[in-house]
């Protein structure tokens, strides 16, 4: 690589870059700007730093690092691997995008601890670089766990009584998923194997098979909380009480992502596709996703909260990851992959451009928003592209991941599950178009009588116009609204990426 | 049947001991002042005391005192054990008796349910305070 | 010289300084030399622990008689890893006293109150360093006599102290004269009170009812001492009234010194081979332990009192010691040590925390601790990675604790038992997560002027967060110490002089 | 009290012997019957005897507490200065064999000396106990009440 900058290094830096970020932000409490620049510029650095690493794996190289042992016989271990270069790039990329969207959004809303928000933000990132290269289960395991409790002090950021109940619920659901389920399982998955590196194939053949194979399976699925399948999915709409930039950075770059991410790396490394279609070990898990698709697709239809009904969407669309999962396919696994890309451009633009109608408008329920789309056309624009998205139309990053995790249903045999994909995508057309549809087309009415929302700027609304937010917070919206486009063109490159890691 | 009587006759220290212990342990915790608790634990110590120091007893003994007029000494390990006992008895009776007398002095009472009630009502005013 | 004296030097210069301390005229003399005592008794531990490890077994022989007949201490990596835990948490609560007893103890009484420490102190190490049955049960009383009259120290803040330490001296003094009976009954049957020569003679009696009585007795006996789920009345008002220091040290120490002999006495002295033993293991200590981690850290959710809720969290811990124990497999041995070790360093640290708390409010109920995020930033942030480590988080200690409990259980096949371990551990993030709330999410109430605690006080708390944190992420040291232990424990005829052996 | 003569009378000319017997009692035990702990409580008994005949506060001016608490320390500092004492002429802890050139010697003055620590300990240990819960009098005895 560079002269001096060698991939171990690089490595190290991906986790270290936030964590000093974060001191500096820290030092920098009292001069906003500074502070504001610090972030931005660990953004950049970090995702610098990322694309030499995945430069350098396309080359041909690796990078590693091994650090002390957490328990016995199992160090702290980071590796470069395609999934996790995949995984770490769509983060610390969008992190870039987020930075600067709350910057524009915490300015103008003025918000307050924003010293510490961008603290946990950076931590937070760090964490998920950690979930991103981890080499075995257990150093996932550690970021993971760090990652739920960096991210508690931004979902309880306004500290009322709603962000405590919020926390609550985030922390408790989280954390006990993990501690009740994952991490048996891990000690399990130790206990049979007696190592929890990620070894390509999986590990387990051999060692366990029947119902007790289904067990540690299921474990797995619902210990890993982050991915919100249901019944533990209540932590996601219950952190949509965070401030906006918030909410995309827990469903977009970290959070979420880091859920489904584990999945597929226990579905690939721990697991192995042939030893899940061998067994048959996803059977009953397949039905369990394939109902958390559906419900919570159709309570996404009747949230009229504009960001609650983002909430139930993602937890529709993680469910189509972990259906990829279960149906122990290599097709499905790409599928999911490629899910986890398009899926954060695209639901990081629908929440950036939440917050940007409610910045401009005050307004949070869908029914309030008709006509709004003729004022903020970028926004309205940017919502609508990543909708498309998000529902798998071509030529969208989303229709990439429809079209292999199809793929995988029928190379797995269960046809039904396609029908499924179908159903959801249909009603997801339901829930997401109307909005854009009545920004466009249905006139802006009632506003006359209408109070004006608190805390906004009262040019906004009835006057003839562009009457967007601002800059800072509709430019993200439109980039990453034309990225998840672009995805389209980048989804066969990001399948053939990660296949070597997959076929055995 | 014969020899089962005998047998528990000839252990007749074990029953003394058992009865006074658990008269002892039945004052301790039915007695609601705090002194005859006290009472109660000592004569529970002392039980044993007494279960030790017979144990050690050989029939037909003397004390081990090395005159050469004597072959059969009694035991006398279990009496040094049980002179460190007593000592650990005495202090555990000097600290518990203190203890009373500082609680009489804080709360005017050495019965037991007083003390409770008295506290109760303190918490109570304590949490109507907050 | 002092290295081949260390064994008996390390609990008896503590023992020589509790009467120094009375004849120092000012508290703080009585403090440097009951610091420097404490501090000396760490660096001998750790010199012990290396040499036990390396050399074998350390026996030294009291006024030069050969065991059975005289008193012999007896060091192996078992207790010379307990010696450890309990100077370490000693030295550190010892250091964070300077500032806290003032302001807890009158001036008149901290020379005596010192005292009252180097006794307990060194009654704590005498109990683990003893190879003679009867001398730990002398120790046990030095250790528990004291310990009466430090919480009863507590009166001076609160006049509860004195109940609590009332009921602690009956149900304490119960406990020990228990473990005499029960000894008493082992010397009838063996002649002997060397812990290791009885082991030895008992081999072959495993029918004899006097052994099986005795055994009940001894272990109803110490299982007081230790807060075994239904016999731990005594410590919930204990450990709430006490002065902070004498909490913390209780908390991090007393109960493990009281598990060590159980430990010892179940695998040394009484061989797990004895069937009525391994009927104890299961269909007692497993069903209590997991009793009272769920019931113990149920109760522990409605209190308003942060240092009885960290009282009720100490007798859910001591479940799973149970937990551990009731293995019977070199696993859960380690586990159990690996968790006491990892225990009384979180135990500790949060007690310490809510001691810097006290020291600035002056109460210690969860309504005081609103807003201290703020104004305590070092104090909570030490309570928070307790609390996160109480619940197991990774790269805190109690993550370890509960990584090896987990599969000893898995070790065994016992499924349910895993989970619930993992269960109970979660009940903490509930009765944590209230105090932490309320400390970061909650306004202080007004006019308050609470401000940082001592750097005095703030330092060894985080030193001890500092190894929290620390042994969590490299664990190796921990877990090797302990698996060391562990196998000491269960090799009771190791290093047996031959006219001793079996 | 002061017309108590009886008493007072009996008192004085009581407690030389008693002090005396328990100086027997401490000097015999290291070679027979008796020692450290016997003598101290008979030690104490004599000034207890003085305290009750005499009044608590005469009582203190004889033995204050103050003297009495350091008497006990020194008391136990004797007994485990000993045992440091078999370390540093190069035993082990309480071998008091190495006291003197001769073994047997060196034994007699160690548990000489440890009976002392003891005695010492026990007896201002007694007194003390006595000084501290016959200061909680809630008032004074009346005459009719002896």
């Amino acid at each position: 690589m560079m002269n001096g900058l060698t991939p171990e290094l690089a490595l190290a830096l991906t986790l270290l870059l936030p964590g000093i970020g974060a001191v500096l932000i820290g030092a920098a409490d009292r001069f906003s700007v500074l502070r504001d620049a610090i972030s931005l510029l660990a953004a950049t650095a970090l995702s610098t730093m990322v694309l030499a690493l995945l430069l350098n794996h396309l080359a041909g190289g690796s990078a590693q690092i091994q650090l002390t042992p957490l328990v016995q016989g199992l160090p702290i271990f980071l590796l470069t691997e395609p999934i996790g270069l995949v995984f770490a790039t769509l983060a610390s990329v969008l992190w870039v995008v987020i930075t600067v969207y709350s910057i524009g959004y915490m300015r103008k809303n003025d918000e307050p601890r924003q010293t510490r928000f961008y603290i946990c933000f950076a931590i937070a990132m760090a964490c998920t670089m950690g979930v991103a290269f981890a080499g075995n289960l257990i150093t996932l395991f550690l970021f993971y766990e760090l990652l739920t409790l960096s991210t508690y002090p931004l979902v309880v950021h306004y500290e009322t009584d709603a962000a405590r109940h919020a926390g609550r619920v985030y922390l408790g659901v989280l954390l006990s998923t993990s501690i009740l389920f994952l991490l048996p399982a891990i000690i399990w998955t130790w206990s049979l194997t007696g190592t929890l590196d990620f070894v390509k194939g999986g590990m387990l053949t051999g060692k366990i098979e029947g119902p007790q194979a289904a067990l540690l399976f299921a474990l797995y699925l619902f210990g890993t909380g982050k991915a919100a399948l249901m019944p533990f999915h209540r932590w996601l709409p219950a952190a949509m009480a965070a401030p906006t930039p918030v909410s995309a950075f827990l469903h977009a770059v970290a959070v979420v992502k880091a859920g489904v991410f584990t999945l597929l790396k226990v579905g690939v490394y721990i697991f192995g596709t042939s030893f899940l279609s061998a067994m048959n070990v996803g059977e009953w898990m397949m039905w369990v996703s394939a109902f958390s698709l559906i419900a919570a697709t159709i309570v996404a239809l009747r949230k009229d909260d504009l960001k609650l009904r983002l909430a139930y969407s993602t937890i529709a669309q993680l469910a189509y990851v972990t259906l990829g999962v279960s149906l122990a396919s290599v097709m499905g696994m790409v599928g999911g992959i490629v899910q986890l890309v398009a899926h954060a451009f695209g639901k990081i633009t629908l929440f950036m451009c939440a917050g940007a109608i409610y910045l401009a408008s005050g307004k949070t329920k869908i029914s309030d928003m008709r006509g709004l789309g003729r004022v903020m056309p970028f926004t309205f624009g940017a919502f609508l592209l990543a909708s498309l998205s998000i529902i798998g139309v071509p030529p969208t990053g989303g229709a990439w991941s429809k079209w292999f995790l199809m793929i995988g249903a029928a190379e797995s045999g269960h046809l039904v599950m396609i029908g499924v994909w179908i159903l959801a995508s249909l009603l997801s057309i339901a829930y997401l178009i109307p909005l854009a549809a009545r920004g466009f087309f249905l006139p802006l009415t009632g506003q006359e009588d209408r109070p004006q929302p608190q805390g906004q700027e009262v040019s906004l609304i009835g006057k003839p116009g562009l009457q967007e937010a601002p800059l800072w917070c509709v430019a993200p919206a439109c980039l990453t609204a034309a990225l998840s486009v672009l995805i389209y063109f980048a989804g066969p490159a990001i399948a053939g990426f990660v296949l070597p890691a997959l076929r055995p | 049947m014969v020899n089962a009587f005998t047998s528990s006759i000839g252990h007749f220290n074990y029953w003394a001991s058992v009865l006074l212990m658990t008269s002892g342990i039945y004052i301790v915790l039915s007695r609601g002042n705090l002194i005859k608790k006290i009472i109660g634990l000592n004569l529970f110590q002392v039980s044993v005391f007494m279960l030790f120091i017979s144990m050690g007893k050989v029939t037909g003994g003397t004390a081990p005192i090395l005159t050469g007029r004597h072959e059969i000494f009694s035991n006398p390990l279990p009496h040094v054990l049980i002179l460190t006992a007593i000592v650990v008895g005495v202090a555990t009776t000097a600290i518990g008796l203190a203890l009373v007398v500082r609680i009489k002095y804080a709360y005017g009472t050495i019965e037991e349910d007083e003390i409770l009630a008295l506290d109760l009502a303190r918490e109570q005013m304590d949490a109507r305070a907050q | 010289m002092i290295r081949q004296h260390l064994a008996i030097l390390q609990v008896m210069l503590p023992m020589l300084c509790a009467p120094l301390c009375v004849f120092a005229r000012r508290p703080v003399i009585a403090w440097l030399i009951a610091t420097a005592a404490t501090l000396f008794a760490l660096a001998g531990s750790f010199i012990l622990f290396a040499q036990a490890l390396n050399a074998g077994v350390i026996s030294y022989h009291l006024g030069g008689w050969a065991p059975p007949w005289g008193i012999e201490f007896r060091l192996d990596a078992a207790n010379s890893f307990v010696l450890i835990i309990v100077s370490l948490v000693g030295a550190v609560c010892m250091i964070y006293g300077r500032d806290s007893i003032p302001r807890e103890i009158k001036s008149s009484d901290q020379p005596l109150f010192y005292t009252m420490m180097m006794l307990c102190f060194s009654g704590m190490l005498g109990v683990t360093s003893t190879g003679d049955a009867f001398n730990l049960f002398v120790f046990l009383e030095i250790f528990s006599l004291s310990s009466y009259v430090l919480v009863a120290m507590g009166a001076g803040s609160d006049r509860r102290a004195l109940t609590a330490a009332f009921t602690y001296l009956l149900l304490g003094t119960i406990g020990a004269t228990f473990f005499v009976i029960g000894l008493g009954f082992i010397y009838v049957l063996t002649g002997t009170l060397n812990m290791a020569d009885i082991a030895v003679r008992i081999a072959g009696m495993s029918g004899s009812g006097t052994l099986h009585v005795g055994f009940a007795f001894i272990i109803v006996g110490i299982g007081l001492k230790l807060a075994i789920f239904p016999l731990h009345l005594w410590l919930p008002n204990a450990y709430t009234h006490a002065p902070s220091v004498v909490t913390a040290l209780l908390a991090g120490t007393s109960t493990k010194v009281a598990l060590y002999a159980l430990l010892r006495m179940l695998y040394t002295v009484f061989s797990p081979d004895l069937p009525f033993e391994a009927l104890i293991l299961h269909y007692l200590f497993l069903p209590l332990g997991l009793t009272a981690v769920f019931v113990a850290s149920i109760i522990a959710l409605f209190q308003s009192d942060v240092k009885r809720l960290l009282a009720w969290s100490s007798i859910a811990q001591s479940g799973y010691f149970l937990l551990g124990v009731s293995f019977a497999n070199i696993g859960g041995l380690t586990a159990t040590l690996v968790h006491m070790f990892n225990h009384a360093i979180m135990k500790s640290s949060l007690f310490l925390a809510v001691g810097c708390v006290v020291y600035r409010t002056g109460s210690c109920s969860v309504a005081s601790f609103r807003g201290l995020g703020q104004k305590m930033p070092w104090t909570m942030s030490a309570f928070v990675i307790g609390g996160l480590s109480m619940i197991g988080v990774p790269a805190t200690v109690g993550f370890v604790s509960k990584w090896y409990l987990v599969l000893a259980a898995l070790e065994r096949g016992w499924w349910p038992v895993a989970f619930a371990i993992v269960a109970g551990s979660l009940l903490a993030l509930f009765y944590f997560g209230r105090v932490i709330e309320a400390a970061y999410l909650q306004p202080s109430p007004e006019n308050s002027a609470v401000t940082e605690a001592p750097v005095s006080m703030l330092a060894p708390l985080w030193a001890l967060t500092i190894s929290c944190l620390a042994l969590g992420i490299n664990s190796e040291l921990t877990v090797s110490t302990a698996r060391a232990a562990a196998e000491a424990l269960l090799a009771p005829h190791a290093g047996l002089p031959a006219h001793m052996g079996p | 009290m002061k017309h108590h003569l009886i008493l007072l009378m009996a008192a004085k000319l009581m407690i030389p012997p008693i002090l005396l017997f328990a100086l027997y009692v401490q000097f015999h035990g290291d070679y027979g019957p008796g020692g450290g702990f016997q003598a101290g409580v008979i030690f104490a008994s004599a000034f207890i005897l003085y305290g009750l005949v005499f009044g608590l506060d005469e009582l203190r001016r004889v033995a204050p507490l103050s003297a009495v608490t350091k008497l006990m320390a020194a008391g136990w500092g004797l007994y485990i200065g000993v045992g440091y004492a078999g370390v540093a002429t190069g035993g082990m802890f309480l071998d008091y064999g190495r006291l003197s050139s001769d073994p047997i010697a060196g034994q007699h003055t160690g548990i000489f000396l440890v009976e002392l620590g003891v005695g010492m300990a026990v007896a201002s240990t007694m007194l003390a106990i006595y000084q501290c819960f016959a200061a909680h009098q809630s008032r004074e005895l009346t005459d009719d009440e002896w």
